[in-house]
């Protein structure tokens, strides 16, 4: 498809769908519900949309969604960090429930008991996963969920009266970018740790930032290497020895289900993404759900209301002493949640261990795989990997001048996604992949067999790569300053008439 | 026995693993958990129920669902901050479309489409709102909001923040939350036979360490705030930003607040095709004008339009991308991740379908319906619609003081002609006493105002 | 006030009309039906209910679909030709895909998975039914077995056609209809019982003016017929060509037709994947040899794999498409058109997911489910299940004869218990009295047979 | 995409969906419910079907159905006679209500209320379209609709005691194909009238052809020209004078909405096709439903049941002496006849009268503008049109050599449909045009400029269109004798490993 921008759709007159009728009585008792508006309040104008006919509006955008590759359509496994698993259709078709999506979250609680249960299910199976003791599906996304746990960092000193000097949080630079972004937004001053040369965080370096004004300790575990923190218990006791709080980020904990838990790690807090470990849709970027657990001590602190159970009725607690207040609106992404707690429903404690197993063996699979293929790497050699890897193409980068770039966009004529890295580019050339559970062996070489056809490319032809794309939808982008210089970036189609259509105009007269 | 493979996993096929085994150089999957140490790993089995087949789990979590009651079952005045509006069928086909549901961060190429339905929602909104620029959404309203505050902050390097006190108190905590302990709050009051702000008390704590002036507009409670132009000549005197939340399906009549000085402008696109989903339905939207010191402040994700090496061709790609936090951490413009991208999709075919005419009509029909419910209420002793005399859009505040009886009791009794009543205020806003935050939409039919009508008043009349 | 458009329509634009009418060269668009004469015009306006918008719609649809009680809200063991099984989500979401849904008949190029989903088909179920041709599906059972009766008759060049008397009512009324009045058709007797077929009565009825002999296996009354071995050598002696009718989800643990000597297997695709939709779920297969006199008799579109140009590539096409009455009209073999290819797509769904164990599992699940339902049933006083002495699929007959009360009435009461009873056979086959086809399958529960028992032991014995 | 067949997906020990278990207490009573099945009947090995995970099946079949082009997905005008029109999706959502979707069709009246008022209703509103009396919805396609007023006239001469005396059918050349099939399987010699020199139907050839032998007249008016018939009630008179009945071909109805109507034109049936007229999808070749409408003197004579109504309940009535009997299991499509009542509830009168309006508008805006591309043409050019065209390239294919085969392939490369026409090719290199109501000026006019493109192309350059597609989704078929020779047809994939596979493998040994 070539689709136009939909504004080049229009057609005056045409109707793409109509609003229910106001009853002739009430137009006759009120008027017409414009007239009595105070005039500096009405709309002198209507908007400037577009008008299209129905059908019209609809092809625009099921070919628009022809052109995006969905997880359902591919090897899914080159958004390393990001990876999706499978997403069960059945949990799609239990979320279109008119029993859920047309729930106000006001209602009586007599009238959402079956919504509040599922919510109250979900925390107890989270619990039991996490070793933490209370969940709150509030926050919906992980950087929500890291915010809310700097939230509850801050709050908790300033219970007890050191809000003002602890002002610092820790973090790891192969820990995602949200984490010491979120802890910024609090007001926290940052320390990065970098890891020791085999790629290990370093607890002497650790050791050497604690003090009194510690708050707290955020890292995942494994980091985005794929390289899990064996020591990981000693960098808790280390922070709480401060008295510091240590937080998780689990967003991704495919490697780890039923293997290791916060808890055992001596964590206060940990979230999980729903839609990467628990297999919800990522819906293009949201909405989404990070599941935020505490231990006891930190109950109060979570934001109301929390789904509870009583009297064999299930009912919204909103007495939290402490609570930071609120994060989000009402209650969270109902339908995630739900779906969350339909996957685990449907695999069970074995199942999950066998997710968790799986994940690790496809990478390592593909770990021995893609470090044969002529100038891929995998740095920090010497930790082991569990659900996925930051490899480098840095020598291939140096013998043919292919960088990691022109490979993503070569990799789009496979039909396949493919992730370079976080700023900052601590490994040179980098690619991340993350096969998790879902894919098959075949599926996996598939992948593979891709990258070792573009290295192959890349030392005898390498114009094919840079390039690509071949064959998708669009050619290569013209990036010149269009994006980053103010004169020319249009982030709206009125920008761009204004900017480009205009100027054009006004030229070419 | 030989263990079940689970559908969702392929590779739990003994003869596979065996092979990959072999590949990897190891004899057993546990091998490769080495790097964790016993002490951290797990011992025993979680506890947690068995697993359900397919067809057991439908059925199940059917059976769980069906103990709630849906707005479809009974009639619903709640709104507050989440709405029951009109969703056309096209929205939900494209929102579930499998493409769609499952896309993640891919790049410009292979998923184009997405690129493009994101730009082009961001178009379509800010033909709605007036503006040039405007975000890929963000989480919510209050977060949009708290954002925007922020943004605010940074612009005028101020630390001072002033919000209405009709601010929706969910939000006030939001933002308050967002906002500390960088910011400083203070509140404004309204009047309270028309809910409009008290401008001299606006005057009163405007200074040169304000940033901006956070309201919103048509109002948490409903009315509509008329001295948008007014205020906004006050802020400007002192280099203060005015920030507007507003409800977008009220634009079709009512002015956006950038006719009126609006510096920022956020909001929830919830109305705008999303259904109510118990809250799963929100997401959050900032605007301002295309000048770039708010552009630079942003720290969501805004898609621009740009060229590609084919004549003719669009492209889409990320706009002044080394300002967010994916690049700069924590030197980035607060954060950035996975927010309500497919939200704002949603929001864009609705637009689309509805056209400018379209937005007027619904615009038209809430406002007709919102009075002819209060007309009608008016008509009840004892009961009070509207409590302000201004005029409101989709809420407005049913005053119960005289029936004698808490909103809390008169809800319970509307349960029983099925129907939810509005939101009960008497905690939110104590100054009300027993108030009602009732809200009445496009959906609503004149048989459905009359049956609130009706079983109101022979409640009250019990 | 000008003329609304219609969503649907968008040239109703009267400026667009006009343009479009002044390249046509008329004034009017009434103009352009002067071919038809005044007499023949309908004079004023169509009587029809007012047009309501989208919303409207939805909610006056949904308000009577209110009215019906489905099988999810009473537990159901109607079966009889429409049969309530689990169907994997997967099927729903390719199903309801707009390309799917939307497409119609276009070329091998555009349409290149639609002609690969339905050869799929053909291939799965051949897998299934153990044939090597399959076509693309008819309209339902009853009409599948029909054709393959006259394709039997068209090969064999005869007219006589000996129809199983246990074959459903329905189907034969089908069947006839179809035949007639080229064909005639005679009943061969069933023993009472067993069920199963009076071979005496078959041999006596057969002779060399024999096209075909039908029967069900599973039998419509549920009993499997294990003669099917000696039936096709008797049958075989008289040049008779066997056609047996099959529920194909019973294949998984039932020897398919073909194994005990049938030439022509035909069924109904429902049970793999289409929800009941209050019978239009039904779509029928035929399946036979590779052997060009057989394929030559299809009415039906057959796909066919080939290559193209490119080396590697896989094509489809139309097998033998001369012989349709799309080439031929009224020379063609009967007739083709519009069938249920879209659930011939989603049995190809079903039969990829379920794989050799699935079927296997689900045809166990169902004999045990229903054995057991059987052995309770036999516990009640006055109830025999089941009448046929012979091994059953799904399907039995329940005696209620030594009651004293109707299955009509029984039916009634277990209404209240939320409960459909089985079909009564009381008209159909009024041999056997006051008795009920009951059906019970894989998404029984022991609770659901257990309620039905309970409720039957209550009726009973009040 | 470049997907396998789905058999060469299979890995053993996959699994793509579990079967609900059977509970324990069950198997420990009634055993395995295998072991007591009589030898003979037991099936011996498991059936050959693929084993698959369920994301590679999912990731499969949405692959192929990106692969469809789909009517909401391009210009559907390119099909004339079976054009879809646009469907609406407010239609699918409700059909797929589990209101409906679970009913079974043997239920007690009482509780399936609903769905039989639907049934009701739209019988009421197709009688008020139609001027017939009673409506039955169990036929599920145009064929079958056809064969079932073949039923009913035979049954009808039966009754009369005409049976064997009357034993002629008489259609005309550019009716549907179906008709005169449908006719010959109920036993009728077919009798085709060809038309006149200006494509009209020919009054003086019926009337030497009718006789105390005609049993019944089948036509479509307007034909597959587009042609519309004015002398249509002349026609039926005719036939009626002769003791024959006249039924009606309004498959496609698109042109006639509240123009005319069976009834005044003097026919005693007609049918309409829902996925024709009434925008019910055809979802790649049914279910789908012919709806035939009938004279109250023909109602007797309809499959049983009707729906009906007494005493404020609608019911199933069998009370149909002359009844032909069953066409079809139970009731018939009920999705499509709620699709079908639910797109006349959404248009109303006019908007059903506005309907045919536009399309006879779209289609002599497109009639006008075809005619003007080089080498098009449209035969019978004085009989005016109304909803569709039968356009001829005998011009362009005289001149250039490029076929309406080639133009088809190539129309692919444009993602469009484009149909050529049915058997015989009385037209020279035909196509078959038909806009209908759905699409806007500026969709005709890209279709159109896809016409005059390839035009443009079979002049200047004939090899882009003789060796298209060019970047469809596979190359020109290699047909030889693949489809029409035994030995190499290959209907399932077991036969292509018997006949192709098998056979290479032996060649290269």
């Amino acid at each position: 498809w070539n689709e136009p921008i939909i504004f080049e759709l229009h057609q005056k007159g045409e109707k793409g769908v109509e609003v229910p009728p106001v009853d002739e009585e009430i137009t006759q008792l009120v008027g017409d519900g414009i007239s009595d508006l105070p005039l500096e309040m009405k709309r002198k104008s209507k908007a400037a949309l577009p008008e299209i006919g129905q059908a019209r509006v609809l092809r625009h955008y099921l070919r628009l969604s022809q052109e995006t590759l969905g997880s359902d359509f591919n090897v899914e496994i080159g958004q390393g960090t990001c990876t999706m698993k499978y997403i069960p259709k059945i949990n799609e078709f239990l979320v279109r429930d008119p029993k859920l999506t047309e729930l106000h979250p006001l209602q009586d609680e007599s009238t959402v008991q079956g919504i509040l249960e599922i919510f109250y299910k979900l925390d107890l199976c989270m619990r039991e996963i996490s070793g933490m003791d209370c969940f709150t599906f509030q926050p919906s996304g992980g950087t929500q969920a890291l915010y809310t746990m700097a939230s509850i960092v801050r709050k908790y000193h300033e219970v007890r009266g050191e809000g003002d000097q602890r002002d610092e949080i820790i973090t790891t630079i192969f820990s995602h970018p949200s984490q010491a972004a979120t802890a910024a937004v609090k007001g926290y001053k940052i320390i990065t740790l970098h890891p020791d040369e085999d790629g290990f965080p370093d607890i002497e370096k650790l050791k050497a930032v604690v003090s009194e004004r510690t708050a707290g300790f955020v890292v995942a575990n494994p980091e985005d290497t794929g390289i899990f923190n064996g020591k990981i218990n000693e960098f808790t006791k280390v922070v709480h020895d401060v008295g510091g709080l240590c937080y998780y980020d689990q967003a991704n904990a495919n490697g780890l289900l039923g293997i290791t838990r916060a808890k055992e790690a001596g964590f206060d807090m940990c979230f999980f993404n729903l839609h990467k470990t628990f297999a919800a849709p990522h819906m293009c970027g949201g909405p989404a759900t990070g599941a935020l657990g505490v231990i006891e001590d930190l109950k109060e602190f979570l934001p109301t209301a929390i789904v509870d159970y009583k009297d064999d009725k299930y009912y919204l607690n909103d007495e939290l002493p402490h609570s930071i207040g609120k994060i989000r609106a009402f209650h969270g992404v109902a339908q995630t949640v739900l779906r969350a707690y339909a996957w685990i429903r449907a695999l069970g404690a074995d199942g999950l261990k066998e997710v968790a197993k799986t994940a690790v063996l496809n990478n390592n699979y593909m770990y021995s795989k893609v470090r044969k293929i002529k100038g891929a790497s995998a740095p920090y050699i010497k930790g082991s990997r569990l659900e996925q890897v930051r490899y480098s193409w840095e020598g291939l980068t140096k013998d043919t001048g292919v960088t990691t770039e022109d490979i993503q966009r070569r990799m789009t004529d496979f039909g396949l996604h493919y992730w370079t890295s976080h700023h900052p580019y601590i490994v040179k050339q980098p690619f991340t992949l993350e096969p998790t559970e879902s894919y098959s062996k075949q599926d996996l070489d598939e992948y593979i067999s891709a990258l070792e056809q573009i290295s192959k490319e890349a030392y005898e032809n390498p114009m094919i790569v840079k390039e690509a794309p071949q064959q998708s939808t669009i050619h290569q982008l013209d990036e010149q300053d269009f994006l980053d210089h103010p004169e020319k970036w249009c982030i709206t189609w009125r920008a761009y008439q204004k900017k480009v259509i205009h100027k054009q105009k006004s030229m070419s007269k | 026995m030989s263990q079940k493979i689970h559908p969702y996993i392929p590779n739990m096929v003994p003869e596979i693993q065996e092979e990959m085994l072999n590949e990897i150089g190891v004899q057993s999957v546990m091998e490769l958990y080495n790097c964790i140490p016993k002490e951290l790993q797990f011992q025993g089995n979680m506890d947690l129920p068995k697993p359900l087949t397919e067809y057991e789990l439908r059925r199940y979590i059917e059976a769980i669902l069906q103990k709630n009651i849906n707005t479809k079952e009974y009639v619903s005045f709640l709104g507050a901050g989440c709405w029951q509006h009109f969703i056309p069928a096209v929205c939900d086909e494209i929102n579930q479309r499998s493409e769609f549901l499952t896309a993640y961060a891919g790049e410009p190429y292979e998923d184009h489409g997405r690129f493009q339905a994101l730009f082009e929602y961001q178009s379509l909104l800010a033909e709605l709102v007036d503006m040039d620029v405007v975000n890929v959404p963000t989480f919510d309203w209050g977060q949009a909001a708290a954002t925007s505050i922020r943004m605010a902050a940074r612009i005028t390097k101020r630390k001072k923040v002033l919000l209405a006190k009709t601010v929706a108190p969910e939000r006030t905590k939001i933002i308050t939350n967002y906002g500390s302990p960088d910011l400083e709050f203070e509140f404004i009051d309204f009047q309270l036979e028309s809910g409009l702000m008290n401008l001299e008390d606006l005057i009163v704590k405007l200074s040169e360490d304000v940033a901006a002036l956070y309201f919103e507009n048509p109002s948490y409670l409903g009315f509509i705030e008329s001295q948008g132009e007014t205020i906004a000549k006050l802020l400007k005197e002192k280099g203060v930003l005015m920030i507007v939340g507003v409800d977008p399906i009220s634009l079709g009549i009512l002015a956006p607040p950038s006719h009126y000085g609006a510096d920022i402008v956020c909001g929830d696109l919830q109305p705008l095709g999303m259904h109510m989903n118990f809250s799963g339905g929100q997401a959050g939207f900032i605007t301002t004008r295309d000048e770039v010191e708010f552009v630079q402040e942003y720290p969501s994700r805004l898609f621009g339009i740009i060229p590609t090496i084919q004549k003719g061709e669009y492209g889409f790609g990320d706009v002044a991308y080394d300002r967010t936090s994916f690049a700069l951490r924590e030197k980035g413009k607060e954060s950035v991740g996975t927010q309500t991208a497919l939200w704002g999709i949603t929001a864009g075919v609705y637009l689309a379908l509805m056209g400018p005419d379209g937005m007027s009509d619904v615009g038209q029909a809430i406002r007709q319906n919102s009075q002819y419910a209060v007309k009608q209420l008016a008509n009840i002793k004892g009961i009070k619609g509207s409590r302000f005399r201004s005029p409101f859009f989709k809420e407005f505040i049913v005053d119960f003081n005289e029936t004698d009886m808490t909103v809390k009791d008169i809800n319970q009794k509307l349960l029983q002609y099925k129907i939810f009543g509005g939101k009960d205020l008497s905690i939110e806003f104590p100054e009300l006493g027993q108030c009602a935050l009732y809200c009445v939409t496009e959906i609503h039919t004149k048989e459905d105002i009359d049956r609130l009508i009706d079983s109101l008043t022979e409640i009250i009349q019990k």
